[in-house]
């Protein structure tokens, strides 16, 4: 029950940093929300062991906080790169 | 007995073999004219010699068979001779190396380029021909009939892009025609009867009833473009720009004879007169073949190009044979027989005549051709010859055939098919005396450039031609009895 | 929410952005797997939709360019037939089996063996790695080879550059930023934790392909924080080449040798006297061909991608 | 070469905390060559890109880490009260560069992680021995212009540069 | 009928078809990959979701569990995701050679230059 | 004692998703990308440290646990890596804090000089 | 011993020794092993061909699970004729790919070319041999990667686009068939196609059954070119290298097509193919169009490789047609004119790769002349000119034969006037490279070419004979595809 209730909870900061990830407006803003997102599913996945039983799953958390750095690690270097070739903004300010 | 020391069998090999080994031998000695044109002479000899050792054992009723190849059940690359076969055959061997004698003089006296090729589709065509003569189902036919239109191409294009437009409907009429109408027709043949032997007395039988005979005739008939029954007639007159000895293949050898060959043994061996006396409907071929010949008889009528009368001509004369068929008597079949033979003979000659015309003097008009009888007395007496075989005037062997043609009609009291050849046989002289008379009385044209008579060699090949024109009016035994023994009762 | 990030998606024209909810859209489907108790494939699908087609999309988009054009097309042709398409698919669903009820077909045949007797025939707890390994190892192999006919495509196609040193003359290293103190710290837990799962994988979630995905994903690491250089140094091209087949042949080796002692392809049952070992052994080995292979192939595809881009 | 020991240890560590099959020959074996492999291949990156790392840090940074972990509960409650109750603690972000005292790439990296990691300071760059920090409030900034936290990772570096 | 079971798979169709949308509606040649990986994403969703037994918990022995989902549909997606990913890689080089060869990734610009080429042969 | 733990997990557990949704509100109630960070970081680290501790609980002695300490490691290991790594990238180009107006000359100053 | 192995080492060795292919590195060796690779491949479809000759099924149990747990690889007639095909036209085109890859590929890249046909061989041999329903999805994908690498290898730059457009439709085709793969297995709970087989007649009247039907038929539609889902082919075709084109129109597409008779009627059974779903109502419009307007279209293009390509699409409209005829008859002509398409597109495109080879591009206008300079070569393309066009004595004959014949017994006149009529457009287009090669002079200023070299020439004419023999000698082939067609029509095998 305990599990469940905190599941939901993670999972309702899921949506706001999925929200937040939509909205921008800023390329920073996106990836501090894909960043956030991506640690409240490694604790998601932590919970949903204990929730399902099966608490030997932590390993999948694991990698979930892995690539999750990774990834942003490699999308910050995207954004430098793109910022040293055009010193426009990289801003999404389209939507 | 052959007087050969082979079996028949064995003959048939030869005669397909012969002509390849010689086109092989051809293209091998294309470097040197004077063997590779031997190679052509020898071969056409020896195949001349090997059709004809056949004669007797056929006359002695042998139908030799040889299966060649079997590509599925039923359906077989086959071989047979038959007397109807047997005629083409002979005309074909007897012509080809006249031909050659013809085409070695006229190619060299107007100095053609590519010789070689030339030569060697001359000898895959008479491949094709010797293959459509003997073949022993429909399959067979159909396979060699489209050799024989995929090798004349080359030859009808010959003097380059100019003639390709003419060269592209040939090609097209002909082979959209045997795809389009013939291939069908011998499938529905195969679908119906399970078989596409030619078997005496034909294969249909009850098989087929009513319009749908009718229809499978129609197909047939169109499908054989080569017969060039109007309106599928137009790549005759195209197929013109070809040089001379060609054109003399395609109208008096191998390709219209091919075409109506065809259609006389697909009437007799798939069909059988039997099975069409009598039904209705079949009447359209008669129209049919006695509009061609009419109109084209008129057509030839106005036409100033020498060739091109000619082309119209044959045109006409083809649809004889049709219109003989077209009767459903047995002694118009056999006249239809026999006009294959007579009209070979005849119209070779007038297009040798026209093509040594064309080399001595490079006229191709029949109006410039006042007075050039007296330059060339042996091709326009040739000339005249041939044409009275045209008219059907004895003593030339076209007498004999339109005789039989106009006894069918007589006999069924087909009065339509009377009028029809009493009306062209007056048409023909319409436009054959004229150019005789002018060319003998008429004085000539002032200017005109002096020369003699063409090379030997051409005029050597169209005298033949004339001679045998006569000669086969005065003993014409053996196409006869070739002729009656086709298998539709001949008394 | 997997619905609204696809919307957005697809509505969104900065690739960039596109890109990163895509990650996203990856991640919340793993946590769907999760949910739906499918742990090794949502490990599988974390490594690699969030991680390695993320980074190659990057990759890509760095030399590419990120801003998507206004779409010139009436949609309205796709639009008709994705509906068409979805339609056949509604109405195809409606004979389904419910969602979860264990009467389905698909839980009644074939499946019960895998759940009851493979822990027995197999000897090993993770029922996903023996059907994976051992019931259906050809196509598993058939996998590793698919990936590694991605290597041969993207080889061919992009190829590795040589990489130059630009500033021949710059020997002095900057100090080293945050970062990469930081990654450095990290790299050999990556790596060693990525050999865990590679031989774990008979145990819990994981197994050949995540370990090797994490393994290269190690490596990117150092890429990025340090330079292509510095990874092509520690992990030549050349050698990680040779390993990529050599986990092909790993497999297949495993299948021939069981064929040489007697089995059909890969039937590890004769590789000892035992059965159970026997499959033991040759899930272990064959697990280490597709984690080589699988390994050395995202490593060199991510140096194809970024030597690429840096060429230019 | 204290730090590739350092590595290898933990990374044994690592593995065993991981796997938890102590009594299992193979997989023992198996991480053995898997240590031994990760150990060479750090080795590679360690010629490369060497770290000064001391012994003296690895034992310090337990007592460190209680500390910080304090910081971080008092940071957070801060920066809770600004979530809920803008109107009362108002956000007004400030930036501020910061002197910082530690030498080596490591302490530094500590330090500003240290500040990252306590929420309502983060910091911005790191340029020579002056870190950019930016603030969710002035308090924040104090906070660290006290340098308790500078002193302490100073610490822990002692003093090898 | 009782829809409510089936509302999963719509879910799932749902997602399907915006990923399909996406790869045929769109000029922009990456797009049309992401959108590619979102459509064989959801067939994964698909088949797990078959493979998933209420009540079941993941298919690894356990003492604690009575029953298992089904392992098959897991398998086969593993597989399908190394497919996936290693398409998406050919595919993302592709698009880098055109981005060389052409200089844009948008459909319809490379459309017209090649029917510029066309014409001039 | 079964009790008392589980209601101290409770607790645990209850005050993280507290936390956790405060953070992710103030990423929405934070007004530029700079403050967001700050919010962004509390579900990192004080949210996940209750989550985990209450995971912890219930646990108990075990692997487990070891596992779960060393995700936590690892969470607030990279975590302010990348915050920071986010934050450099976004400041280095250009991106403005929104900054209370006394700050705003001092930082000026302060770029000018960091990056002669 | 080995006996037993063959249907195995019938994919494994390529597929294996792709791998040690690609650690060859450069030069001729990548080449030469190929080679041998693909004629050690071709003995064993021949083996396995003449151990199902009598009608019998090979099983064999990978992993040693029996079916439905493990994976089978079965192969009874219809496999083992695709198989030899396959083979057959892999171990002709590596010997040629020698020179011509010299030609139009980068010598660097020579060792992944190889790499990647041997990937794209196992790939469509695994398809063809597999008894596994989603096995078949992996290899699909095995050789559909592979495929994507070698397009993308020509030289123009539109490979590159042709290569991504394949790439995407492809993909979609998969995926779809994955789908259906997937409905299928949630109904069935099995993915063995003999299993399958047997438990889809008790759930026939099932919507998603139907549903799985669609999304199969569409997914290989896709794969195999079926109109209007040809689109990517002509692309693909003409911009891949010479030998791509070869190996591919004469290969992938069959297997393809295999794939779905399969699916059709051993997966499914006759009675749902054709009266549950009436499949024959839209495989015959769809083919017929195809038929004529895929020959029209080649009449109009530039590029000879492009104009066969189309073709190739007609070609497959008959192979469809011959499943939308219900009867024995068409699905025999179908697997014929599976086999003779092979051979004579193979020749085709071999011949028109020695061309390229020569004078370096296809365009019809260049080939002008050629008919002197390069006799070989064009003569060739002429025996596979006739053969599409179906003369007789050539193997294209054979199929259009029974083809037609399909269509009479049942009374359907007007296909066998579409299928007469698509002869004579075929005749047009290849009479236009004809013309253009025998009666049109070598341009001005044109260079000299000579004959091919004879590595070119001699798999060339291999392909070219065997249009003619297979043409003559009918034993093996309708035979094998007679008796794939009474087990196929007669449900599970």
């Amino acid at each position: 029950m305990m599990f469940a209730v905190t599941a939901v909870a993670i999972m309702v900061i899921m949506a706001l940093a999925l929200i937040r990830a939509f909205m921008g407006p800023s390329v920073y803003d996106r990836i501090l929300a894909v960043n956030m997102f991506g640690t409240k599913t490694v604790l998601f996945i932590a919970v949903l062991g204990f929730f399902a039983g099966r608490p030997d799953f932590l390993d999948i958390a694991m990698v979930y906080a892995l690539i999750n750095f990774i990834g942003v690690i490699a999308v910050l270097k995207f954004v430098e790169r793109i910022a040293e070739e055009e010193s426009a903004d990289v801003d999404g300010k389209e939507n | 007995m052959s007087f050969l020391p082979i079996t028949l069998e064995m003959s048939i090999v030869l005669a397909l073999l012969l002509p390849l080994l010689g086109g092989l031998g051809i293209l091998l000695a294309g470097r040197y004219p004077n063997l590779r044109e031997g190679v052509t002479l020898t071969t056409a000899l020896l195949l001349l010699l090997v059709v004809f050792s056949m004669i007797p054992e056929i006359l002695a009723g042998e139908r030799p068979e040889l299966v060649l190849l079997e590509m599925m059940p039923g359906l077989s690359i086959r071989f047979e001779v038959e007397p109807l076969g047997m005629l083409f055959a002979c005309v074909a061997a007897f012509l080809w190396p006249i031909n050659s004698i013809y085409s070695i003089g006229y190619m060299r006296g107007n100095k053609e380029k590519k010789q070689t090729r030339f030569y060697f589709f001359f000898v895959v065509a008479i491949f094709g021909a010797m293959g459509i003569a003997f073949a022993g189902n429909l399959v067979t036919l159909f396979l060699f009939y489209e050799v024989l239109t995929l090798s004349t191409f080359p030859l009808v294009t010959h003097k380059g892009s100019s003639s390709m437009q003419s060269g592209r409907v040939y090609l097209g009429i002909l082979i959209t025609t045997s795809i389009g109408l013939l291939l069908p027709a011998i499938i529905w043949t195969w679908h119906v009867t399970g078989t596409t032997a030619f078997v005496p007395g034909g294969i249909i039988g009850d098989n087929l009833q009513g319009p749908l005979l009718v229809l499978l005739l129609f197909l047939f008939v169109y499908g054989i473009g080569k017969a060039a029954v109007m309106p599928v007639h137009r790549w005759l007159p195209a197929a013109m720009v070809a040089p001379t000895p060609v054109s003399a293949l395609l109208h008096a050898v191998a390709v219209v004879k091919a075409g109506v060959f065809s259609v006389v043994k697909v009437v007799t061996y798939i069909f059988g007169l039997e099975t069409l006396q009598g039904v209705a409907g079949v009447e359209w071929l008669l129209y049919a073949a006695g509009f061609t010949v009419v109109v084209a008889s008129f057509i030839a009528l106005q036409q100033d190009n020498l060739k091109r009368r000619l082309a119209y001509s044959t045109i006409g004369q083809l649809s004889y044979v049709v219109l003989g068929v077209a009767i459903l008597a047995p002694i118009s079949m056999v006249g239809a027989a026999l006009h294959i033979v007579a009209h070979a003979f005849g119209k070779i000659t007038l297009f040798f005549a026209a093509g040594a015309i064309y080399t001595a003097s490079k006229k191709t008009e029949v109006s410039q051709l006042d007075g050039i009888g007296r330059r060339m007395p042996w091709t326009m007496g040739a000339f005249a010859i041939g044409a009275l075989s045209m008219i059907g005037v004895p003593p030339a062997v076209g007498f004999i055939s339109k005789w039989y043609i106009l006894m069918g009609a007589f006999q069924t009291e087909q009065w339509i098919a009377i009028a029809v050849i009493i009306i062209s046989t007056l048409l023909n002289a319409a436009y054959f005396v004229p150019i005789i008379f002018a060319a003998f009385f008429k004085p000539e044209a002032p200017g005109t450039k002096d020369h003699g008579e063409a090379p030997f060699a051409a005029v050597l090949a169209l005298s033949l031609t004339a001679a045998m024109t006569v000669l086969l009016f005065l003993f014409p035994e053996v196409p006869f009895e070739l002729a009656k023994q086709i298998g539709v009762g001949v008394p | 929410m997997l619905g609204l990030t696809a919307m957005t998606i697809i509505r969104l024209r900065s690739l960039f952005a596109v890109v990163m909810l895509f990650s996203i859209y990856s991640l919340l489907t793993a946590s769907l797997f999760m949910v739906l108790d499918a742990v090794d494939v949502a490990f599988t699908e974390a490594a690699v939709g969030a991680g390695i087609s993320t980074m190659l999309m990057l990759g890509t988009l760095m030399i590419t360019g990120y801003r998507e054009k206004r779409p010139a097309h009436s949609p309205i042709l796709p639009l008709i037939v994705v509906v068409l398409t979805g339609a056949v698919l509604v109405w195809g669903t409606l004979d389904m089996p419910h969602f979860g009820s264990p009467d389905q077909p698909v839980h009644q045949h074939v499946a019960p063996r895998y759940i009851d007797d493979s822990p027995k025939e197999v000897g090993i707890p993770n029922m996903v790695t023996s059907v994976l390994a051992s019931y259906r190892g050809y196509d598993t192999m058939g996998e590793t080879i698919v990936v590694f006919a991605a290597l041969i495509g993207v080889l061919s196609l992009i190829g590795i550059k040589k990489y130059t040193n630009k500033e021949p003359g710059r020997t002095e290293k900057p100090p080293e930023s945050i970062l990469q103190v930081a990654a450095k710290l990290l790299i050999p837990f990556i790596l060693l934790f990525a050999l865990y799962v590679q031989f774990h994988g008979d145990f819990g979630p994981g197994g050949g392909f995540q370990a090797g995905v994490i393994f290269a994903a190690g490596i990117i690491l150092y890429a990025l924080t340090f330079s292509l250089k510095d990874a092509m140094h520690l992990a030549p091209p050349k050698v990680v080449k040779v390993i990529a087949a050599f986990g092909v042949l790993l497999y297949g080796g495993t299948g021939i040798v069981s064929m040489l002692k007697g089995g059909t392809f890969l039937n590890y049952s004769v590789l000892a006297h035992d059965p159970i070992h026997g499959q033991h052994y040759g899930i272990l080995l064959v697990e280490l061909g597709v984690g080589l292979t699988v390994a050395s192939v995202m490593m060199l595809i991510f140096y194809a991608f970024v030597s690429r881009g840096e060429a230019d | 070469m204290p730090y590739i020991t350092f590595i290898i240890i933990s990374l044994t560590v690592f593995w065993l905390l991981l796997s938890g099959f102590w009594d299992n020959g193979l997989l023992l074996a198996l991480g053995a060559v898997s240590v031994a492999l990760v150990g060479y291949l750090t080795w590679q990156i360690e010629r490369q890109h060497p770290t000064m790392l001391s012994t003296r840090i690895l034992l310090l940074l337990p007592v460190f880490l209680v500390w910080l972990i304090g910081e971080i509960i008092k940071a957070n409650i801060d920066v809770l009260k600004r979530i809920w109750f803008s109107g009362r603690y108002p956000v007004e972000p400030i930036m501020k560069s910061l002197p910082m005292s530690q030498k080596g790439a490591l302490g530094k990296t500590i330090y500003a992680n240290a500040i990252t990691l306590t929420p309502g300071t983060v910091s911005v760059d790191v340029v020579g021995d002056r870190v950019l920090v930016h603030a969710v409030s002035a308090e924040g900034i104090a906070g660290l212009e006290e340098g308790e936290m500078d002193r302490r990772v100073t610490a822990l570096e002692g003093k090898t540069t | 009928m009782d829809t409510l079971g089936l509302f999963n798979y719509w879910v799932v169709i749902f997602l399907m078809m915006a990923g399909f949308y996406t790869v045929i509606a769109r000029g922009n040649l990456v797009k049309k990959i992401v959108g590619l990986n979102i459509f064989q994403t959801s067939v994964f969703i698909l088949y797990i979701s078959l493979g998933k037994v209420s009540g079941g918990t993941a298919p690894i022995v356990s003492d604690a569990a009575t029953a298992y989902s089904n392992p098959l549909p897991h398998v086969l997606i593993l597989t399908a995701i190394v497919v996936g990913v290693a398409t998406t890689a050919l595919g993302l080089a592709l698009i880098i050679r055109i981005k060389e060869a052409y200089g844009t990734i948008e459909e319809d610009e490379i459309l017209a230059m090649d029917q510029k080429d066309e014409g001039r042969e | 004692m079964e009790q008392v733990v589980d209601i101290l997990s409770w607790l645990l557990l209850l005050a993280g998703s507290f936390l956790g949704i405060s953070g992710a509100i103030g990423l929405f109630r934070f007004p530029d990308f700079y403050s967001r960070v700050h919010a962004a970081s509390v579900t990192d680290t004080l949210c996940a440290l209750l989550i985990i501790s209450g995971l912890v609980l219930q646990a108990g002695f075990t692997l487990i646990t070891v596992k779960l300490i060393i995700v936590l490691l690892f969470l607030w290991y990279t975590s302010p890596v990348a915050s920071h790594a986010l934050v450099k990238a976004a400041h280095y180009h250009g991106l403005k804090p929104l900054l209370s107006d006394s700050n705003e000359d001092e930082v000026k100053e302060e770029e000018v000089s960091s990056k002669s | 011993m080995m006996e037993m192995h063959l249907p195995v080492l019938q994919v494994i060795v390529p597929l294996l020794s792709a791998a040690i292919c690609f650690l060859l590195g450069r030069g001729k060796l990548p080449w030469m092993f190929a080679t041998l690779v693909s004629w050690v491949t071709f003995a064993i479809s021949i083996l396995i061909a003449i151990q199902v000759s009598d009608g019998s099924t090979l099983q064999y149990e990978l992993g040693g699970w029996e079916p439905p747990w493990g994976i089978s690889y079965n192969v009874d007639q219809l496999n083992a004729l695709v198989l030899v095909i396959v083979s057959g036209i892999a171990a002709v085109v590596f010997p040629y790919a020698l020179r011509s890859v010299e030609r139009e590929i980068a010598p660097e890249q020579h060792g992944l070319f190889y790499t990647a046909m041997l990937l794209c061989f196992a790939g469509l041999l695994g398809i063809t041999i597999t008894g596994d329903a989603f096995n078949v999805f992996v290899l699909l994908e095995i050789s559909s990667l592979s495929t994507y690498t070698l397009i993308s290898l020509g030289k123009d730059r539109r490979a590159l686009t042709s290569s991504f457009q394949y790439l995407i439709m492809g993909t979609i085709g998969a995926t779809f068939i994955l789908i259906g793969i997937g409905l299928i297995y949630a109904l069935t709970g099995t993915l063995n196609m003999a299993d399958l087989a047997e438990r889809i007649p008790q759930i026939e009247s099932s919507r998603t059954l139907q549903a799985a039907f669609a999304f199969i038929v569409v997914g290989f539609g896709l794969k195999l070119a079926m109109f209007p889902l040809h689109l990517w082919l002509p692309n693909a075709y003409a911009f891949a290298p010479s030998v791509v084109s070869a190996f591919l129109a004469a290969t992938a597409t069959k297997v393809a097509v295999y794939a779905l008779l399969r699916f059709l009627f051993d997966v499914y059974d006759v009675n749902f193919t054709y009266e549950a779903m009436q499949v024959q109502y839209l495989l015959i419009p769809l083919a017929t169009v195809a038929i004529l307007f895929a020959s029209i279209v080649a009449i109009f293009q530039n590029d000879v490789k492009r104009m066969l390509a189309y073709s190739s699409v007609a070609q497959i409209g008959y192979m469809l047609l011959g499943i939308g005829l219900v009867n024995a008859t068409g699905i025999t002509a179908t697997l014929l004119h599976l086999f003779n398409h092979a051979l004579m597109k193979g020749a085709l495109f071999l011949a028109l790769g020695a061309v390229c080879y020569r004078i370096g591009r296809t365009s019809i206008q260049q080939m002008a002349g050629l008919g002197q300079q390069m006799p070989w070569t064009m003569a060739a393309f002429v025996v596979g000119g006739l053969s599409i066009i179906g003369v007789p004595l050539t193997a294209g004959f054979v199929s259009k034969w029974y083809l037609i014949l399909g269509t009479l017994e049942n009374g359907w006149w007007p296909l066998t006037a579409a299928i007469l009529i698509a002869s004579l457009l075929a005749v047009i287009y290849i009479w236009r490279v004809v013309e253009v090669a025998y009666f049109r002079e070598r341009p001005e200023g044109a260079p000299d070419v000579k004959e091919a070299p004879l590595s070119l020439l001699l798999p060339t004419w291999v392909l070219a004979a065997a249009n003619i023999y297979f043409g003559v000698q009918t034993d093996f082939t309708v035979s094998f595809a007679k008796g794939a067609a009474a087990s196929l029509l007669g449900g599970a095998p």
